[in-house]
């Protein structure tokens, strides 16, 4: 984009002196394009790309000429306008309506300003044909200085994150809460009820291995087929666990859900989900 | 605390002096999915908590976690911890997506909407100068910084919209008069300031 | 923003120190919503922290925690920040109704699940002595509590049930062991003792 695309105010030798326009741009004659406004084409759709309305395109303009937004140059806005507009046209921007609604009324303007004003009657002043257009120059200029503040200020996720610590009972879930003393108290009631106390008394050991016997159901599940003996053990984790891993492997094997098969003594040993043979 | 059951138990007598207070104070700010204003502060004790006094604590405590990773800021809805902004490169790298970053239009919707408000849509597309996409407003009703407030009763009865208090708490603000003031227009103003970013 | 944007930067170096460190995993763990795994924790440091350094600042943390508010636990998917039970009459009087409870076909056909596992439907019918209904069993699938872990190789096929990962999580559990014992089991105990409450 160009950097030195100023609204020069035209003498009127230089005016007098235009050559046949080269084009006519909404019935504004053109009469050649601005050398510096030359842009290569894909940077063009880029640029107008960029803008958010006729609006921000106006104060690009006035900006960039360094002009005083309250007594602005019209006729020159309205050509560099128009030559925008022409520029996005020629590149098959699709053009907003908003975007030659505004052509209208720079144009309006512009010819209003060249009438000589009615006399003030009353000591009123005659209203500038700019005032609107300046007054939402100025609020949209306004508006999109606060949008840039506001986008500065810290957002919730992009600069921080709230606090939210876990809260066990699952209250804001509005869930049943359950803790271990409610299952331990539910096992109990299970148990006075079917006098089964001696034969379902269940010791932490024992859960430990029903929690590796689950562990290894799933295990196989994923696995689907044969798994080989030792890949289900983790030296890692110690002798204890290993133990009661082998242990669950046992019951697992006792409670007929598992099954395993070696090809001759020494070779290695097979496991699978006895479920699974009938798929197999 | 004793076993027995809490929720069945008359509202509890103050704990053991302030110190103990500003503990309890902050296991709920840290655990409560909301910000909590002080009115449900003082429901969490039971009213048995003078507004003065727990303003004073809650001022203690923002103190104390001054050099924390976390700072207890007062916004619209009340009292909330927030992570520091230092931090955020480190849970970024959790997040599965990218927190959002909205466009210009999204932007300049929002920020008429916050100074301007109760706005209609065609009162923003009138300071824009430009047609408003559904798109636009619906981004910001889905994050629940913005909704509806009630209706203009002109044709049409168009929708008049405006920002919430969730808007307010996500930016760190108590109250509208704590946005950004709005910048008075300076006729020269560089140039380049005014480029499309 | 005007920060340099924390994606596009390296991995930054790990900051000052294991204080530094732990500050950082402070903010880490009370700002996430489920528990971090220490591969999850790594990756936040760009994978630049050793999981032995990470486990032992992870336990001094633990350890600066002990006296205060929340405590830092280590559960079957992780490390997380819990609100201590103390806290909880507070937090329930910011709720204005109570919690829902299971029904006691429900926690006891969970009690059988979670001491017995794995287990069958008909499993569970023995032992409570009645029929269990699909639907008992369906709230605590929906729930994550329990799933099918396989088949038994008996007529019918019936399926196998355990409890999952995100039940000894809520439970704050780290593995079934953590479960109460039942080891001696007095018929005559106290019945309020026992009762469902």
């Amino acid at each position: 984009m160009s950097e030195n695309a100023t609204i020069e105010a035209p003498t009127d030798a230089a005016a007098s002196a235009a050559p046949v326009p080269l084009a006519r741009i909404y019935g504004e004659p053109l009469a050649e394009l601005p050398a510096d406004l030359y842009v290569p084409p894909d940077a063009m759709a880029v640029m107008l790309e960029a803008f958010e309305g006729p609006l921000d395109l106006l104060l690009y303009l006035i900006r960039k000429a360094n002009v005083n937004v309250l007594d602005i140059p019209m006729a020159l806005l309205t050509e560099q306008y128009l030559v925008y507009v022409e520029a996005m046209r020629a590149q098959n921007l699709e053009l907003a309506a908003d975007y030659l609604l505004m052509a209208a009324i720079l144009i309006e303007i512009k010819s209003r300003m060249l009438l000589p004003r009615p006399r003030a009657v009353a000591g009123d002043e005659a209203e500038d044909p700019r005032a609107e257009l300046v007054r939402r120059l100025i609020e949209y200029e306004q508006m999109k200085r606060a949008a840039y503040e506001l986008n500065e200020l810290p957002q919730a996720e992009r600069d921080f994150d709230w606090v939210e610590v876990w809260v066990e009972k699952a209250l804001l879930r509005r869930l049943p809460e359950v803790n271990p003393s409610d299952l331990q108290a539910a096992w109990r009631a299970i148990l006075r009820q079917a006098k089964l106390h001696t034969r379902h008394q269940v010791q932490r050991e024992e859960l430990s291995v029903r929690q590796h016997m689950a562990s290894i159901l799933r295990q196989l599940r994923v696995a689907g087929g044969f798994v080989e003996f030792c890949q289900l053990f983790d030296p890692g984790q110690g002798a204890p666990v290993v133990v009661v891993h082998f242990l669950a492997l046992l019951e697992l094997a006792r409670e007929k859900l598992l099954e395993m098969t070696q090809a001759e003594a020494f070779a290695p040993l097979y496991l699978r989900l006895c479920d699974e043979r009938s798929d197999a | 605390m004793s076993e027995a059951t809490p929720e069945a138990s008359p509202p509890p007598a103050l704990p053991g002096g302030p110190e103990a207070t500003k503990r309890v104070l902050e296991a709920l700010l840290l655990s409560a999915r909301e910000p909590l204003s002080l009115l449900e502060l003082r429901r969490a004790f039971a009213e048995s908590l003078d507004t003065q006094v727990l303003r004073g604590l809650l001022d203690e405590l923002a103190g104390e976690w001054r050099e924390r990773p976390l700072e207890l800021l007062q916004v619209a809805s009340g009292w909330r911890f927030r992570t520091r902004g230092e931090y955020m490169p480190y849970l970024e790298r959790l997040k599965p997506e990218k927190p959002p970053r909205y466009s210009r239009a999204v932007l300049e919707t929002l920020a008429i909407i916050a100074y301007r408000q109760p706005v209609t849509r065609g009162d923003i597309e009138d300071i824009r100068g430009v047609g408003v996409a559904t798109q636009v407003i619906r981004v910001l009703e889905e994050r629940g910084w913005v909704d509806v407030v009630g209706h203009r009763d002109t044709p049409g009865r168009p929708a008049l919209l405006a920002t919430t208090k969730k808007f307010l708490d996500d930016l760190g603000l108590r109250n509208l008069s704590e946005l950004p003031p709005l910048a008075q227009l300076d006729p020269n103003l560089d140039p380049a300031d005014a480029s499309p970013q």
